[in-house]
């Protein structure tokens, strides 16, 4: 603990306002010293403050003690204590390199879009590509498909992987998909087989993004979708190979912005 | 929403509207019950049932499924014979329908592919905002300053208004730019036909006397709404129904038992 | 602050720059006049070989395009858009189109400008020069579709093939049959406008024109070339501006005399070595696609990231006249003719030396070399298959056949990774587009240029 | 020879060639048979079998999403050439031994080098087809299809002589004979055959080599004529024009609808199968002739003549598909466009008020090239048929 104490002195950390989650990550000499994620709610400064203050409480900091604040994601200019900005694509690169040097695609299934990008072997962004305006390719649809089912969110994955026969989907809207999915269900389609299926054509639109900045074998999954094991599945069906998910994959921007805080000058 | 409409003659015997669940084979079967019992019917009573509107095929017991574009079409001529242009504002999607002095369609589009500027995204905004559906209309009507939404996806303009609302934005306001923004999204589908007056406004959108407003600013001039829009399209079945009865001639139409087929998927 | 940084930053602007807004308004207010004069009007697409032409027969263009850019710069295309969507037209077509036909419907129902039309309305032509150019479908059908309302307007259409490239096949072998029918298709032109004026081509008058047109070839190529000074004097923001003389006005006098200042401008800035800004600490290349027209500043957005455009390859439209090798010949027509085959397979002979290659990768590998370019920049409208469709491919093809340029490659055999961003949205419909979207974008991009570059460093 | 090249009969054998696209090319690669894969209907596919291929018509699918092609290809190209090209990615045309694209639209046009490179076929051509059809662009084409023949011969070294060419022609205007044969069966009510039958045959034929093609179209066709037991119902008749379509789903969806499809002016239909080759003393004359001129698709400009009126413009450019629906007596006219096929898309509106002109309610949709749109087009196509009844 004094130990922790001692280098304290040089703790950064890193936030990432999401659109559904903020994280928060506290960073000395290159440890982690705590993280912490809660809902973002309607009201990103507030969510920034409670889940910065709980990172530090159990990290057991004061905001002294912190040299360097960035914040990152959809809502970062609202948070009023960050010392700078960073783009999220820039910090996820940071975050997975962190962990895992090798990786050299990411692909991170955020709430409201997706975004895919290349690092290079010094952990920097090379490209990158987001998807569009319509929420249709993110991980919203999981969510929402997921309260349709009335089944928890962590259980659509693992419910996935029993399907033997993915149906086709055909709604792209993350709003009618709501739709089409009660009268799937309604018409008598096996769960699973539903969630197979909405898994795969989202698998495909991911691979898709990711072809464009050009996939390479060593690639990671990030972002709440990466934590819906179906969805990772249909992934590595549809790319030939395997796909990386880092422990905590929600956590990889906010690291990332720690990172990048740590590495700004004093 | 699943509505009912009851016809003799020229007059409704009366209507009946419920909500649509997933369950909606179970629900069209007790709507109609609950329309029958109102006007002391019986279903023998019925000479010719026709089911329309996106659930059109999970009502088994309806003589024939016609198309919403007919059967509003139908309706919004029964209640307005002037009637030349229809915007149906409904949940699941948004249709303008051109039609002739018979109350046939000639002309139709639709969006139904993105959620956006149809019913749906208003529901949608209620909830995230806590409002109810009915509330919209009034609470936009205390803006004189509409706030600019930026974003067309439902889920992102949701999550624009939640933020917006956080950071001070009236919620005036900010429902006000949401009708604006559906407004729009509505006529520029809509305009795909060169729209021609008189313009009714049916579907449960036509409730919302704001938006309702808003449209008939776009259009430049006022746009009539029947007494009760959700009905158009269930009135119109109806009158589409007598149509066909009194075609075929008493006697013709095969009388077939009516299987109400209650049917239950959640059983969980 | 924030302001305040930015004013350090803001760009400087060409003179040259400055004047077109006034040259564009005057054009169109002069079509509006030369009509109450009398004089013939003809809607026309830009780069399509029939400019010297028009002019020596004293029609005045009306080039339909320019006027849907210009709606587009006002903000106002959605009234002709949706006029257009209205009458059966699908939104995902070419929208200049959509936009150009909505306008002329509308004033044809009229039968007067519509209210308030952007810088006093587009006036109604007497004829309609088509272009079945290899180049674009809409220009193939937009004016026919136009007949609709305009019945009694008549239509040439010029078809105006080049060959493509191919591994086997050298232009040379095919030019023969080629040129013949340019040539066929461009005297039809001369005689479908002698019968619409009354008048014969006065061919002395022809090859002036063209003698100055390449003249001013020669002279924007010039003002390209310079722009690879560092710092940059001109950016693609300026050149989205003083293209204008080139693609409208190319074989007029006033043209030249446009680039001869534009060049003065350009060597006196690089004399003074006075840049687009300050601190130029990125040379972008914008390397396909047209751009958004109601957005142009977000190249001011770029410049105040530190961000230069030295070099665009949209609206790229000249290569000098020498380099062309246009056989002798004292006939205006046939001159027309080699200078546009020549000018569209003008890279052919430098792919065939790369494996893999392609006239257009080719040209950004030049471009990226010549300019010094540490990162390209690509739209992709959605309403616009002809200048839009293989940009992704071409993106990739440089990955794979362009080798790493020495300083970026920092020692380790790594291919060269160009940072790439691809913006979507449109030309002129605004719907598709979010200002903060994209700026959020190039934010990123900058971001990562930054970081190439403290690699490099490092 | 029919029977030994052919298992199965008429409309069985159809099903399975539609359904394993290409199987019978593939088995006479294994013969040494080499085939050029081509998209579009503007491919001169006499010139191709006279070199000794077999020309296999590439094809999208409906069912398929589209995953790799995207990757190299924009998704504003039209969601048909996308489909198709998608397709040859995922290597269902990797047993084919060159590729030809004609300069039909700009979604094919400007993604040649795209189809070029990403496909790496030994061989691959761009016919440049004129715009404009005047004598000098016929001119033109001819020399660039003497072209084509010469670049070909190269890769086949071989000689292509005119007297194969003339063989060809013949064999393929018989082949045509043979599909219109096949349509006349639909000018009975009810039809005899169903237009998704139809596109599943012709589809079929577009696999094979020309004289096998003729045969399967004949044992359809023969099949047809002793059917008895066919469930194609009297219901209103319908025309379906616009650029291309080659899976059946779309004409099942109209039928299931209660409709029967019985004509068409389409790719992989009568546009395609209608005009013969004229046979001329250079037969590259009459070829040229064909395709462009013959070929009526509006990627080819027909120009308004002057002192014609608008109406008789019109009826120039439409009138052979007014002439089909007025044989074929239809009901009514869907129009069918992919987005961002610009060549269709400016003419939507003239064709609407032309067929409008001839009595017949119009019905416009513009469709993604995926069967997940069915739902969608299902109110569309029935509330159309409401109109009609
Ligand atoms: N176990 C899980 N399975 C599937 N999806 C999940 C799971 N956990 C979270 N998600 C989804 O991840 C999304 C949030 O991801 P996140 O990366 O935090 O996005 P953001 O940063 O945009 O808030 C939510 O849409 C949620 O539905
Ligand atoms: N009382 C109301 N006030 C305002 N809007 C309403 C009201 N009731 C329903 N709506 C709107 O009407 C829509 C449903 O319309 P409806 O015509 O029933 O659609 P559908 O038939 O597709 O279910 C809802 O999405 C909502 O936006
Ligand atoms: S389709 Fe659905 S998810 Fe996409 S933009 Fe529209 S409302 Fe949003
Ligand atoms: S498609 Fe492109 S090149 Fe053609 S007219 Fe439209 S914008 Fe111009
Ligand atoms: S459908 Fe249209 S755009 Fe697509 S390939 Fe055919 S002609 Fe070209």
């Amino acid at each position: 603990m004094d130990e922790l104490r001692a280098g304290a002195t040089g703790c950064t950390a890193g936030i990432d306002i999401g659109a559904s989650f903020s994280k928060a990550v506290i960073l000395s000499d290159n440890r982690i010293l705590s993280r912490h994620i809660i809902p973002s709610g309607g009201n990103y400064r507030h969510a920034a403050e409670t889940v910065l203050g709980a990172a530090l409480e159990k990290a057991k900091l004061s905001r002294h003690d912190i040299r360097k604040i960035v914040a990152t994601g959809g809502g970062a200019a609202n948070v009023p204590f960050a010392d700078t900005i960073s783009s999220d694509i820039a910090c996820q690169g940071r975050g997975v390199f962190f962990l895992h040097p090798s990786v050299r695609t990411i692909i991170d299934v955020g709430d409201l879009s997706s975004k895919v990008s290349r690092i290079d072997a010094n952990g920097r962004t090379s490209a990158f590509l987001l998807s569009g305006k319509c929420a249709g390719g993110s991980a919203r649809i999981l969510q929402v498909i997921a309260r349709v089912l009335r089944v928890k969110i962590d259980e659509i994955g693992p419910l996935s992987l029993k399907s033997q026969n993915p149906v086709r989907f055909n709604t792209q809207c993350a709003v009618f998909a709501e739709t089409e999915a009660v009268s799937r269900i309604a018409e008598g389609l096996a769960k699973e087989d539903l969630l197979a299926g909405i898994h795969l054509a989202l698998a495909s639109q991911l691979y898709t993004l990711a072809e464009r900045v050009g996939m390479e074998q060593d690639c990671a999954l990030i972002g709440g979708g990466a934590k819906d094991i179906g969805l990772l599945k249909a992934v590595q069906e549809i790319a030939g190979h395997a796909c990386i998910v880092p422990d905590e994959p929600q956590m990889m921007a906010a690291l990332g912005a720690a990172i990048i805080a740590g590495e700004s000058g004093a | 929403m699943t509505k009912v409409a009851i016809i003799e003659e020229e007059t409704i015997r009366c209507s009946v509207i419920g909500h649509t669940g997933p369950e909606q084979r179970k629900l069209a079967g007790r709507v109609v019950k609950e329309a029958l019992d109102k006007a002391g019917l019986s279903m023998e009573d019925i000479s010719y049932l026709v089911a329309t509107g996106y659930g059109r095929i999970n009502v088994p017991f309806a003589d024939k499924q016609i198309t919403e574009i007919s059967c509003h079409a139908r309706g919004v001529n029964a209640l307005f014979p002037e009637a030349r242009t229809v915007i149906d504002i409904g949940g699941q999607d948004v249709k303008g329908i051109k039609i002739d002095g018979q109350g046939k369609p000639v002309d139709f589009v639709m969006n139904d592919k993105c959620a956006a500027g149809t019913g749906r995204f208003l529901e949608v905004i209620a909830e995230t905002l806590g409002l109810q559906i009915e509330d919209l209309s009034r609470t936009a009507a205390e803006s004189a300053n509409p706030a600019r939404i930026s974003s067309l996806c439902t889920v992102f303009a949701a999550q624009e208004v939640a933020s917006r609302l956080s950071e001070g934005v009236p919620l005036g306001d900010l429902v006000a730019g949401i009708h604006q923004s559906v407004a729009e999204r509505i006529i520029r589908t809509v305009s795909r036909l060169s729209i021609t007056r008189e313009v009714v406004i049916t579907g449960g959108g036509a409730k919302n006397g704001n938006l309702v407003k808003m449209l008939a600013d776009k259009l430049g001039y006022g746009a009539l709404v029947p007494p009760e829009p959700l009905l158009s399209g269930a009135i119109g079945a109806a009158m589409l129904a007598r149509d066909r009865f009194q075609k075929a001639g008493p006697g013709q139409m095969l009388k077939r038992p009516r299987d109400f087929g209650e049917v239950t998927f959640f059983n969980a | 602050m924030a302001d305040e940084q930015d004013a350090k930053k803001r760009r400087k602007a060409t003179e040259a720059a400055g004047k077109i807004g006034g040259m564009v308004r005057a054009a169109i207010g002069g079509t509006i006049k030369a009509k109450q004069e009398g004089k013939k009007l003809a809607y026309a697409f830009i780069s399509s070989s029939y400019d010297e032409i028009i002019r020596a027969m004293d029609i005045v263009p009306v080039w339909t395009e320019n006027y849907a850019g210009i709606c587009g710069v006002k903000r106002d295309v959605n009234r002709f858009l949706e006029r257009a969507e209205s009458l059966g037209l699908s939104r995902s077509l070419c929208t200049y189109a959509l936009c150009g036909i909505g306008f002329d419907q509308m004033r044809e129902e009229l039968g007067e400008m519509p209210p308030n039309s952007p810088w006093g309305g587009q006036a109604r032509p007497d004829m309609m020069l088509s272009s079945g150019q290899i180049l674009c479908d809409p220009r193939n059908k937009w004016y026919q579709a136009s007949q609709q309302f305009m019945p009694d307007v008549p239509i040439y259409n010029v078809g105006l093939p080049w060959p493509m490239y191919e591994d086997d096949v050298d232009v040379d072998d095919v030019a023969d049959y080629y040129i013949k029918h340019i040539v066929k298709e461009l005297r039809g032109l001369i005689a479908f406008l002698e019968k619409q004026t009354g008048k014969k081509m006065d061919y002395d008058r022809l090859s002036g024109i063209v003698a100055l047109a390449e003249h001013t070839w020669d002279l924007i190529w010039e003002t390209y070339e310079m722009r690879r000074a560092t710092p940059t004097p001109m950016d693609t923001g300026d050149a989205m501006n003083t293209m204008v003389p080139m693609v409208f006005m190319m074989g007029t006098q006033e043209a030249y005399d446009f680039y001869l200042a534009l060049k003065a401008e350009l060597q006196d800035k690089i004399d003074r070595k006075e840049g687009v800004i300050e601190d130029e600490k990125y040379r972008l290349l914008w390397g396909g696609g047209l751009p958004s027209w109601f957005a142009l500043n977000d190249f001011n957005y770029f410049n105040s990231k530190g961000a230069v455009f030295p070099a665009e390859t949209t609206y790229r439209l000249v290569e000098p006249i020498e380099r062309l090798n246009i056989p002798n010949t004292s006939d205006p027509v046939e001159r027309l003719a080699w200078r546009w085959l020549r000018y569209w397979t003008y890279w052919y002979d430098k792919a065939r030396k790369r494996p893999g290659s392609e006239p257009d990768v080719e040209r950004l590998i030049q471009y990226i070399e010549d300019y010094k370019i540490d990162g390209i920049v690509m739209h992709e409208a959605f309403s616009c298959r002809t200048w839009h469709l293989g940009l992704i491919w071409q993106l990739n093809q440089l990955k794979k056949i362009y080798r790493p340029i020495p300083v970026l490659s920092l020692g380790k055999p790594a291919r060269r990774e160009n940072p790439s961003l691809i913006l979507e949205s449109d030309i002129i419909d605004m719907s598709s587009y979010s200002e903060v979207e994209t700026r959020s974008k190039i934010d990123a991009f900058i971001e990562t240029l930054e970081s190439l570059k403290s690699n490099q460093i490092a | 020879m029919s029977n030994e090249t052919i298992n199965g009969r008429g409309l069985a054998e159809a099903e399975r060639l539609y359904r394993d696209y290409g199987i019978r090319a593939k088995k006479l690669k294994e013969q040494g048979q080499k085939s050029i894969a081509y998209v579009c209907a503007l491919v001169p596919l006499e010139i191709i079998a006279a070199a000794g291929f077999i020309p296999i018509r590439i094809r999208g699918d409906v069912n398929e999403p589209i995953t790799k092609g995207d990757i190299d290809l924009e998704t504003i190209a039209c969601p048909y050439a996308r489909s198709c090209f998608d397709n040859a990615v995922k290597g269902r045309y990797s047993f084919c031994d060159g590729l030809a694209i004609p300069h039909s639209c700009d979604s094919t046009a400007r993604t040649y080098s795209v189809w070029r490179y990403v496909l790496n076929f030994p061989y691959s051509h761009f016919i440049n087809t004129p715009h404009t059809a005047n004598t000098s662009a016929l001119e033109f084409f001819r020399a660039d299809l003497k072209n084509f023949l010469k670049s070909l011969g190269r890769f086949a070294r071989s000689e292509i002589t005119d007297a194969k060419l003339a063989r060809y022609v013949e064999l393929y205007n018989e082949n045509r004979k043979k599909v219109m044969a096949l349509y006349a069966l639909r000018k009975q009510d009810p039809p005899l055959i169903s237009g998704a039958e139809m596109v599943k045959a012709l589809v079929a034929g577009l696999s094979l080599p020309v004289e096998e093609a003729s045969d399967l179209y004949d044992q359809v066709r023969e099949e047809i004529l002793n059917r008895k037991d066919a469930a194609i119902k009297k219901l209103p008749r319908i025309m379906v024009v616009g650029s291309a379509i080659d899976n059946h789903d779309f004409m099942q969806l109209i039928e299931e609808s209660g409709a029967n499809v019985v004509v068409d002016d389409l790719c992989i239909g009568t546009r395609e199968f209608g005009p013969p080759t004229a046979v001329t003393d250079d037969p590259m004359d009459g070829i040229a002739d064909r395709y462009l001129n013959r070929i009526n698709c509006p990627r080819t400009y027909r120009e308004k003549k002057e002192g014609e009126t608008l109406e008789d413009d019109l009826a120039a450019r439409f009138g052979d598909a007014g002439k089909l629906a007025k044989e074929y007596a239809v009901d009514g006219v869907i129009l069918y466009m992919y987005k961002y096929c610009d060549p269709f898309g400016f003419e939507i509106p003239v064709r609407k008020t032309w067929f409008e002109s001839l009595g017949l309610p119009v019905l416009y949709i513009e469709d993604e090239y995926s069967a997940g749109t069915t739902g969608s087009l299902r109110t569309r196509i029935q509330a159309f048929l409401e109109v009609i009844e």
